[in-house]
């Protein structure tokens, strides 16, 4: 057991997955000599040679195109994408190519690469750089879609995300980059597409994911001054989906708030408490409510606070779970 | 569009100096010749031979021959089975058999290529069998052919995006040491999309083997060529990436083949990316659906009528001495007997299974395909049932 | 009254804006001379000139980055995208700098901008050409997202867009360009960003929009068969969703479907499923359910009848809202 | 990267012809000189005068001196508040000060300009309140100046995008009847982004009057030139879309105003765009958080120290007898004083208020984020509560 980073995790993972198969390459903007602006790929092109870990040319399309030929020829790309907003450019390469290719070549071709998108806000980081995309690609089919929460689960999700077979979008929450936790890697537990009940707990489930999750911990600790006891499940594979764990707590809870950080509109968690209401009904008390970011462009620095899902915002919301079955005051006027 | 002559603040006192002595031209070697190159003449006579571009083998160019002939049969037929409703929409190679079939003569058959879906004829003259190459059109799957075993990439729709994954096979192939070449065609109107321009950039940086092939037929859809660029011809591009570029006339078989085979060549020897423009015409509407007398003049497809690439090339074969009548009704029945075994063979509906569309998503379907499988599954079950009853 | 096609109101609503305010520019590829593939631009050039309605290069991220410019000069341009997945070039330009500029700079430059789609399938087409991506667009704040299934909707809608301070992507349901209906034009009756009720029912509300209303109508007319008496609700405006009309309808019924042609997973539909359940837990009588295209690329013209939504499916799913009270019986195993 | 003879097949019998009689070259006037402009040498001391380029006049020398003075103290002083945690990053513009502050005097005043996050110092050479142009930096909002007001797009982060709009602003203005001229800046990096090609494409296209300034620093945060294009120069990027292109020395402040005059009058003349790549170099790391000794040798800093552009412009003027010690001293001066302006107004915290999250959105706010108001003003009640108790 070592204590370390989220970053320093995934740096392992990739070192990990390059010593395990020489077809895998790591490229993209500034991730060689640099190793990345988040250090990511610290030491990968010492280590391994600018033909194993690359610096390309500034342009994101460019990138994941170039990622799909490669691929086509058998090799396995692993591509940073420097900051979420800043893989838009790459949408068409993603939506039209590298999520449909094995589809539209009926298995003939297939495309397993890995591209990593450091995401979400908490940073102070400045327009642009704080986007949450996720939605974007969970809405297309063809591709799949993980977010780690943890030190170990950064190392694990990423190793199995470059091992699958089909493409994915590995979003990597910048602000728990940072944080650091006991580990020990290798550590590969549970299959590659299921959730985790990270706290177990009677009275609510709390659903979240990548930066959510501390949140949502931090919530449920705090709950229990108010006298409530919260499970908090931890999604990790957005697609695919563990229906499975996240309706089995539910059932046992029978109330349910989902937490994303990205804004809420058609969201992930819209997609989470539209198939936890239509698989629990007959055990909820209360309806699924969602805690989220705000429906705005994400904010400047100093006021992310006020954007960002925190734990008054959850406990808040846990408080509107009709505790005395009392339907929402808020909704039965309107 | 030129430089004009800058508004002057003040004029400097001091001793004026000429423009600055003649520095060695960094773009030598990377722009195109001024004018197309250009081995027969439109009327198929041959021009002067050049150093630059000799004139390929005799065999090539019969094989050339046969396939554009086969080609253009073949074209001919996709447009018929659009009218009877075999094929859902056809775009038509008409006019561009010579850059179709020239890019496939001038690369090995274990080279790649990434077609668009105007390539139709580049398909068929690569060997891969036309109902295949039709699948798409007729609407049972996305591709029909076996892209990694015919080293075919998918036809691309969106444009220019190919440009990019050819960059990518051709480094790759490179990378694990094999000669491969790639050849990614792309049309005039697709230079403007922005993946045009990364994809030849990342071939250049990374050296890969590609040649790019404009096929400039003057029209994207209905807009001119005037509406994409302003510059003196699309093979001015590559200098702008430190990549070689040539212009060829695209309906002169022969310059088409020469000039290929040259980038080709060129790639292979590993000196990075080439850029050909073909100038070319688009004989048909855009596609069977399209009406091209909204926007063109049918005097100028009537003009291009005068450069077919096939009459040009029997012309100059015939005028050497190497194709006659005979040779000329064999391939003719070649292309004959080729349409109708295409016609017999789609005339029978291919038959899909609805539980096909789960299997190919991803590897193994995600336990949310499953479920959505169960239920096509069950509704499947039950349409049966009523139809039964 | 005249029996007209959405394609021709559409056409209309464009040319009496260019009339009404000659602000308004309308420009993409092949909207020119040959009035779009779909032909809305028909006659737009003739009658008004080429520098009002004119052909670009081809690049999408180019048209709609050019709007931007031009709309910062003062103009109000409306842009064609060819097809649904032929926006998704424009993905960035659209996400960071139409969605944004109003707000990165405090209101002072605005994006009054509209972005036509034709978008989904039904219509046999091929691959790329049939994507139904609104969801993209709808949780991308700063972006209205609009989606007529009637022609009168269509002619007020598209104004209604034209005239609005915020950039508006206007996704047109290209099954329906050519289904003709009576018409009067101008048409302009409720105001933008309302639900309307396109049927009255009393057992349950089936929520659509765009490609999938006369699916639910048709559902509906169907049901009346099966005893049941089904109320459509026509959402029009995704983004800003009237919620008032929605939750009222339900309610009412106490049981709701919601349709949508996209696949399902993160979609609208998502979005409307958990904000009806949200705002009608307590008269909710069974899950509110959904009926959406497959969580699979959009397959080829044979298979699409099998993705798209069908009255038989819609049918399905309103038999299963539970109308013995009993929980889904799929659902309570697991 | 040069063509190389191409596998021949076999030679045409026939007799050869000599390469294409030459056509007249249709890149002419479109293609830079093969070595940037320059007028004054590394030392500051002047070259002899040239007809293409003559020296600017001699205020607007002076005037660029006192601003790039102006502009380095600005720099390094918002340098130094990253360090006292008053910005959250700075991306210094030290080195560049002859292309940033050039833009801006080649400039009318109601032209537009479209800055990146580099272009800190020709946001304050054209006269936009330091405190205003760090608004974004500081974190209160994205862009702290009215950019309708200044003529100053937003600063733009997302690569290459701000190339687009330039082009459909320009265009705009002149369909307007206005003689505008929009300059874009950008970077070596983001000439591989297809937005750089789109956008300039579109100003081809459509003749509108836009500068595209490509400030080559030689880096995209760690990645060098070499890793961006394989071509002799970015200029030559310009035939390919027909736009006349140069290249400048662009630590040379006098080149830079020359080539950026004529630039900008070839565009207000309605010849259309312009296209400048300055050579020039980034002397402090990509922003204060970046670690430049990664991946740069301090030597290759050191040499371009040698040639500062303020220092050069500082010889040149006085050794034109237009700058003398007194004047140094004032603009010097003047500089301390706007940056100590600067820092006192930069130790107040801006007051932002969190319900002002709503307001510009849309025009006006949709009912949902009314509802998610009204959650957050009782959020903000409940912690005011909270805060009293
Ligand atoms: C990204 C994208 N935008 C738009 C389209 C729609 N579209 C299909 S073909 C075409 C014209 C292409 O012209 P060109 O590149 O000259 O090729 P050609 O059809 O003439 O062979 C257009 C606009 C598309 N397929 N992809
Ligand atoms: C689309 C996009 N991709 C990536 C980034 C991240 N990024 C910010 S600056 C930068 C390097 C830009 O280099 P260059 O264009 O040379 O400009 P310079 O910083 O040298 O002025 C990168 C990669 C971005 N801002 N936008
Ligand atoms: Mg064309
Ligand atoms: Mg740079």
């Amino acid at each position: 057991m070592a204590t370390m980073t989220m970053a320093k995790a995934l740096n392992a993972a990739l070192a990990d997955a390059m010593l395990a198969d020489d077809r895998v390459l790591v490229f993209g903007e500034d991730v060689g000599q640099l190793g990345g602006v988040f250090r990511i790929t610290d030491g990968l092109q010492a280590r391994f040679g600018d033909k194993r870990c690359f610096d390309t040319p500034l342009a994101e399309a460019g990138i994941v195109g170039f990622a799909v030929g490669l691929a086509m020829s058998g090799l396995r790309p692993v591509v940073e994408m420097q900051f979420d907003a800043f893989a838009y450019p790459a949408f068409e390469q993603i939506a039209s190519h590298v999520a449909k290719l094995r589809n539209r070549t009926r298995g003939a071709l297939s495309v397993p690469i890995v591209i990593r998108v450091p995401y979400a806000g908490g940073i102070g980081g400045v327009e642009h750089h704080c986007d949450s995309s996720e939605a974007y690609y969970a809405h297309t089919p063809g591709l799949k879609v993980v977010t780690p929460a943890t030190v170990e689960d950064a190392y694990s999700l990423l190793r199995e995300a470059i091992d699958d077979p089909d493409p994915v979008v590995f979003m990597e929450p910048k602000k728990l980059y940072f944080a650091s936790a006991e580990a020990e890697l290798p550590a590969r537990k549970e299959p590659f597409g299921t959730a985790v009940v990270r706290r177990p707990g009677t009275d609510a489930t709390l659903v979240a994911y990548g930066p959510a999750v501390p949140v949502a911990l931090a919530a449920a600790e705090a709950a229990r001054e108010e006298g409530w006891d919260l499970e908090v499940v931890d999604v990790r594979t957005i697609v695919p989906f563990d229906d499975a764990t996240v309706a089995a707590s539910v059932r046992r809870t029978g109330r349910c708030v989902v937490i994303q950080e990205a804004q809420g509109f058609a969201g992930v968690g819209a997609e989470i408490a539209a198939r936890v209401q239509e698989r629990c009904f007959h055990a909820l008390h209360a309806p699924v409510l969602r805690v989220s970011g705000l429906d705005i462009p994400y904010p400047a620095p100093m006021l992310e606070h006020t954007h960002l899902p925190s734990v008054d915002r959850v406990l808040d919301t846990v408080a509107r779970l009709q505790w005395d079955d009392q339907p929402d005051a808020r909704w039965v006027a309107a | 569009m030129t430089t004009t002559p800058q508004a002057v603040r003040r004029a400097s006192p001091r001793k004026r100096r000429p423009a600055t002595p003649a520095a060695p031209d960094p773009s030598a070697g990377l722009l195109p010749r001024a004018e197309p190159v250009r081995l027969l003449n439109p009327d198929g006579t041959a021009l002067p031979p050049r150093d630059d571009y000799p004139e390929p083998p005799v065999e090539a160019l019969r094989e050339m021959y046969r396939r554009m002939v086969v080609g253009r049969r073949f074209d001919a037929q996709a447009t018929a089975l659009t009218k009877q409703g075999r094929l859902a929409v056809y775009p038509s190679s008409r006019g561009q058999e010579a850059c179709q079939v020239g890019a496939v003569l001038a690369l090995r058959d274990d080279d790649w290529v990434f077609p668009t879906y105007r390539e139709s004829v580049a398909l068929t003259a690569r060997g891969i069998d036309p109902v295949e190459a039709l699948t798409l059109l007729r609407g049972d799957w996305h591709c029909g052919y076996d892209p990694a075993a015919r080293r075919t990439a998918p036809q691309c729709t969106p444009l220019a995006t190919q440009c990019v994954h050819a960059a990518g096979l051709a480094y790759g192939e490179s990378y694990q040491g094999r000669d491969t070449v790639a050849l990614a065609f792309i049309g005039d109107g697709a230079t403007s999309e922005g993946d045009f321009h990364e994809g030849v950039n990342f071939a250049a940086v990374f050296k890969a083997p590609v040649v790019y092939l404009v096929q400039n037929n003057k029209y994207a859809i209905s807009v001119p060529l005037s509406r994409q660029t302003a510059a003196p011809a699309l093979a001015y591009k590559g200098v702008g990436y430190g990549v070689p570029s040539e212009q060829v006339d695209g309906n002169d078989p022969v310059a088409v083949l020469a000039v290929l085979t040259r980038a080709v060549a060129h790639a292979r020897a590993g000196h990075g990316p080439f850029l050909v423009e073909a100038h070319t015409y688009r004989m048909e509407p855009h596609t069977n659906a399209d009406d091209a007398t909204r926007y063109r003049d049918p005097d100028e497809v009537e003009a291009w009528r005068d450069r077919d690439p096939i009459v040009r090339l029997e012309t100059h074969l015939r005028a050497r001495g190497v194709l006659d009548d005979a040779a000329v009704a064999a391939v003719a029945e070649e292309a004959e007997a080729y349409a109708a075994g295409l016609r017999d063979r789609m005339h029978t509906q291919p038959a899909v299974d609805p539980l096909s569309l789960f299997d190919h998503v991803y590897a193994e379907p995600t336990p949310q395909l499953v479920e959505q499988r169960e239920q096509v599954r069950a509704e499947l079950a039950a349409d049966d049932e009523e139809g039964d009853a």
